[in-house]
């Protein structure tokens, strides 16, 4: 689950926070030839390796939006080259749907995408990658389109390094 | 005959919610999945101060809180002996010393020490139901004088399951008037090299001739089946049930009464309890 | 006393009596005029006590999981309750030999406090059972709803902000009392998700992120086997518009794997759990 | 004294320009109690909210303290959170007045006082309006609770024909009053008594229920329906139970208390697997116990005020009037064959 620092979220140092689900057989392989190709995308991606597309559990997804990443891209074999014959399949009819639903309760259609990419395919990559960052980064943080409550601790949190005095000042101590 | 009294419903006041901070002073590995866990306050104090039976509530950052019985304490320490069934109690075994958690407590009621004083004393334990019983034996074995002929009665499953090896096998067979009685419900090379029985708890029990007395207590911790059993063996020994003492477990939250989930009937355990002779046991599930 | 009363009684204590059944699921009334509440008859004795009227809201089929191992249990059913058994048939909760079937044809069922139809009854196309064992009644005349998806349409065509304010507020007030998912025949996980404690996957807090969670993970987990019912939607003490969330993932369903309706017969190949290699692609 | 019907605006706009009044009200399509804003409309005619009161004192969720590592010490910290401010809570009915009782002695007595209510607690101003109508489903008159009067509350309003009669019963009350003054004038308004339609009789209901044993058929007959969700205990203005929970990120974390449910199986499940209430049948009896019988036992007051919101909300019309009728008259039943055995 992605740990998301809440400082960086100020306008002007605004970057996008952007998780990417990759296929250990295929898209893991392919971000590691553009890696070695010295091809150049966006910092803001972080990538998971997942054994499949198929093991994308949308909880995941929906999990890494309330936790507050700006967008979710899950990447996996084309279909037909799945390691596992039919994860990539199973995943496309989920994740179609999921895509949906998300749009459906309100969720900007550039914030959460699936591709697939195979391993030698690293220019793939690379324009995947900078064309969702570009696609989030027009749509901004989050946090101001997609309502996410306060969670229990967002008060809280970093209050008390920051200053000597941290619980009258948020409680207001009885 | 001498009466066994239980205080119930004890507050010690303090701070029921907001933990204290406590250093991990030291750890002892007990068997492959048993620590015991010294803690310590940041200035090298003891937390609190607790009677035997009594229990508290670790936390640390990043995972919940959970309650252990205080298994012992010393100048500047109070102990928890914790197996790891959880996920808190997993991390707590990663933990190294030095390491800070929160502590509150103590909470509960605690083993009538005052009254069983001049009694023989029959302990039996099972498992992990070792540490609360280890610290009211212990407190009889530190007052020595004070109480009458000692009999301790362990069984695990298996002798590496066997908590605290160094009290049972080296220390205590040493305590005049004392007698520790091990066994294993399945043997393995290093029981039969000890010479331990191969049996059940509670058919165990019932070969080592002990005879119940007026004034004789019994003092029983294990899982549910064990307690079950040894309460038969116990009757069929002949002991009354207002002299055989248990401590209860029920999931906790609280700790102090106030959340609601581990009651019998009008009883809350942590408040009322832990510790029950059989009697009440019986008298709270009457009513309940 | 209507007639279906009397034959559902007769039927029921018959069945009863000559130990075909074990227990009985129907509908008595209950304290109050118009209302209704399930009954589980246990000896034939209870049965004088079910009715059938128009105010038997609650979808009983959820019960045969709790009473299967007393054997075979009666069930009076109506299209939604039949479908319900199919579905949880098919999810192995039970055999179909598990069950016996009295079909009602439903009447629609109307809500107690204003007479109307209830809104989980207005867009029904099965009113007759699509399985039993014996119909109880005149099958009647199916009526094809308007629009099966009326309930998604209604927020599908606003922008992405309204349809946003919507489930926001929605699940703002969502308490969290599960009862959607107790009430769900397609909920029969042992263990549900949120219960997994350990595993953490979704705080105890109540606030619009982990309701939303909830929410969502939930209808999405029943999306290819909810049977429509809207049972979800009248038991939420809140109110909240979780219909229009399941009508959406079936339409999607329906329009992007081709027409298929849950819990009609017992070997339907659920939309997530196959796959056909001629699916749209739009990931490419 | 009589506060007019027209008075009543310009009475709550002057109150919470000093503090948080809650009212009655239609709030995100649902009715509880809300902060009051001059222009949205009160529920003053509403029989119940659908959410209790116990909110105000006891949230839904509620942060106990914030923890984590000292950045410059690398030691653990803990700092309580105790939130608390003046609140006045207006329109309250009887049934929930009552219920603040049973919260008080639930987290107030007995050994450890509850820091975190009692915090909200004492600046609660409690202002109670009489029952003008009741529902089908209000049964507090059988609880012992008089719907026109809630002797518990700081100041009493009683509507009549064009206003309110208002009278302090405290002295809380007493000090709130000289703020309604301005707003009142002198005299009395008829007032008419309203009565429960629903009763049962619950004057016995603990010795009964202690004659039927644990294992009586009454609790599989009664929790055969029930299918296990939060409902009524989230709906009901007494149910006081909770979980502590946290929400960690990094090194830190908030340690919060939150609504808990004694129907969900989750609830009292241990460590190792054991579970003491597995079954649905002894959650329910928990339930209904504790309500009816062991909150008597232990702090000798019922913890059902009959405000009847279990009974409107509940999914299956499980119904605790019900309940107390067949325990009644099963009791009754085993009484009688005891005495002719």
């Amino acid at each position: 689950m992605p740990v998301v620092d809440e400082k960086k979220t100020t306008e002007e140092e605004w970057e996008p926070r952007i998780l990417a689900f990759a296929c250990n057989w295929c898209t893991y392989a392919g971000a590691d030839l553009a890696g070695l190709n010295r091809m150049k995308y966006p910092a803001n991606i972080r990538l998971l390796r997942v054994p499949c597309s198929g093991r994308v559990n949308p909880q995941y997804v929906l999990e890494a939006l309330q936790k507050g990443c700006d967008g979710v891209l899950v990447c996996g074999c084309h279909p037909g080259d799945c390691h596992y014959s039919t994860g990539n399949y199973y995943a496309k009819r989920r994740l179609m749907i999921f895509k949906r639903f998300l749009e459906y309760v309100g969720l900007e259609p550039e914030r959460f995408n699936v591709k697939w990419i195979s391993a030698s395919e690293a220019g793939r990559f690379r324009d995947t990658v900078k064309e969702f960052t570009e696609g989030v980064r027009k749509v901004g943080p989050l946090k101001e389109s997609f309502t996410l409550a306060p969670s229990a601790g967002d008060k809280l949190f970093g209050a008390h390094n920051e200053s000597e005095a941290p619980a009258s000042e948020e409680g207001g101590a009885a | 005959m001498p009466e066994i009294e239980i205080a119930h419903g004890c507050a010690n006041g303090g701070e029921p919610f907001i933990p204290q901070v406590c250093r991990i002073k030291e750890i002892i590995p007990e068997t492959h999945d048993v620590k015991t866990f010294r803690l310590t306050t940041l200035d090298g104090k003891r937390p609190f101060d607790s009677k035997p039976g009594q229990f508290g509530l670790l936390s640390f950052i990043s995972e919940g809180e959970c309650v252990f019985v205080i298994s012992g304490f010393g100048e500047d320490y109070i102990q928890f002996t914790v197996k790891k069934v959880g996920r808190v109690t997993t991390r707590l075994h990663q933990m190294e010393v030095g390491e800070q958690v929160g502590v509150r407590g103590p909470f509960g009621n605690w083993f009538p020490y005052e009254s069983c004083k001049g009694m023989d004393m029959l302990f039996i334990a099972g498992g992990i139901g070792m540490p609360p019983v280890r610290s009211f034996a212990q407190y009889c074995i530190d007052h020595r004088e004070d109480y009458g002929h000692i009999d301790y009665v362990y069984s695990a499953s298996t002798y590496a399951d066997l908590v605290c090896k160094e009290d049972l096998f080296e220390n205590w067979p040493k305590v005049p008037d004392m007698n520790v009685y091990v066994s294993v419900y399945h043997a393995s090379e290093e029981s039969e090299k000890k010479g331990l029985t191969e049996s059940y708890t509670a058919p165990f029990l019932e070969t080592l001739g002990i005879e119940a007395s007026e004034n004789r207590a019994a003092v029983v911790c294990g899982g549910p089946s064990l307690y079950r059993t040894c309460s038969e063996s116990l009757k069929k020994l002949g002991f009354a049930d207002d002299h055989v003492v248990t401590t209860l477990e029920m999931r906790m939250k609280c700790g102090v009464g106030k959340c609601g989930r581990c009651n019998i009937g009008s009883h809350f355990i942590c408040l009322d309890g832990p510790v029950f002779t059989r009697a009440e046991i019986a008298q709270m599930y009457t009513t309940a | 006393m209507s007639d279906i009363t009397t034959t559902l009684r007769e039927r029921a204590r018959a069945l009863m009596e000559d130990g075909t059944i074990a227990a009985f699921i129907g509908w008595e009334a209950g304290r109050f005029e118009r209302q209704t509440t399930p009954l589980i008859c246990l000896d034939a004795a209870d049965t004088d006590r079910l009715i059938f009227d128009e105010y038997c809201v609650n979808t009983t089929a959820k019960y045969v999981r709790d009473l299967k191992q007393r054997g075979r249990i009666g069930v009076a059913v109506r299209g939604c309750d039949s479908r319900a058994i199919n579905r949880m048939i098919e999810d192995n909760q039970f055999k179909r030999e598990d069950v016996y079937l009295l079909g009602i044809p439903c009447p629609q069922m109307n809500d107690r406090k204003t007479g109307t139809v209830l809104n989980k009854c207005q867009d029904c196309a099965h009113r007759n059972p699509v399985t039993y064992d014996e119909l109880l009644g005149e099958a009647m005349e199916e009526t094809a709803p308007q629009d099966r998806y009326a309930r998604a349409h209604l927020v599908s065509g606003l922008d992405r902000i309204a349809r946003q304010n919507i489930f926001n507020m929605a699940f703002e007030r969502c308490i969290r009392c599960y009862a959607c998912r107790d009430v769900c025949p397609c909920c029969t996980c042992r263990t549900c998700f949120v219960d997994q404690r350990n595993v953490g996957w979704l705080g105890k807090q109540d606030n619009l992120s982990e309701n939303r969670f909830y929410g969502m993970i939930r209808a999405f987990h029943i999306s290819d086997r909810c049977i429509e019912c809207g049972e979800c939607e009248r038991a939420c003490p809140m109110d909240l518009p979780l219909m229009a969330i399941n009508k959406k993932l079936v339409e999607d369903m329906n329009t992007l794997f081709g027409e298929y309706e849950s819990g009609m017969t017992t070997d339907n190949e659920d939309a997530l759990r196959s796959f056909s290699k001629t699916d749209l692609e739009e990931f490419e | 004294m009589i506060l007019k019907d027209e008075m009543l605006d310009s009475l709550l706009t002057e109150l919470s320009k000093e503090q948080i009044v809650y009212v009655p009200k239609q709030v995100n399509g649902t009715t509880r109690f809300a902060p009051y804003v001059s222009s949205d409309k009160m529920k003053l005619d509403q029989v119940n909210t659908v959410m209790p009161p116990k909110d105000l004192l006891f949230p839904q969720t509620q942060n106990m303290y914030h923890y984590g590592v000292e950045k410059n010490s690398g030691n653990m910290f803990i700092d309580p959170v105790i939130e608390s401010a003046d609140q006045i809570l207006f329109g309250v009915r009887s049934c929930d007045m009552r219920s603040f009782d049973c919260l008080d002695a639930a987290f107030l007595t007995k050994g450890y006082i509850d820091e975190f209510y009692q915090a909200k607690r004492d600046r609660l101003t409690t202002i109670a309006i009489g029952c003008t109508e009741v529902s089908e489903t209000c049964f507090c008159e059988s609880m012992g609770q008089d719907p026109n009067h809630a002797p518990q509350a700081d100041i009493q309003l009683r509507h009549g024909e064009g206003g309110y009669n208002v009278t302090a019963q405290t002295e809380k009350g007493e000090a709130l009053l000289e703020k309604f003054k301005p707003f009142c004038e002198e005299g009395e308004v008829e007032v008419a008594d309203v009565h429960c339609t629903l009763n049962v009789d619950a004057s016995n209901i603990k010795d009964n229920l202690d004659i039927l044993h644990e294992s009586h058929e009454l609790w599989d007959s009664m929790s055969y329906k029930c299918l296990n969700c939060g409902t009524c205990t989230f709906v009901c203005p007494t149910c006081y139970c909770f979980d502590i929970d946290q929400e960690n990120r990094c090194k830190e974390g908030v340690r919060f208390r939150c609504w808990d449910s004694c129907m969900f199986s989750e609830y009292t499940a241990m460590a190792g697997g054991h579970n003491p209430r597995p079954e649905k049948r002894d959650r329910v009896r928990n339930r209904f116990m504790h309500k009816l019988n062991y909150f008597e036992d232990r702090y000798g007051k019922m913890l059902c005020v009959g405000c009847g919101r279990c009974i409107e909300k509940c999914p299956v019309s499980l119904d605790i009037t019900v309940l107390i009728d067949r325990a009644n008259e099963l009791a009754q039943a085993e009484e009688t064959e005891a005495a002719h055995a």
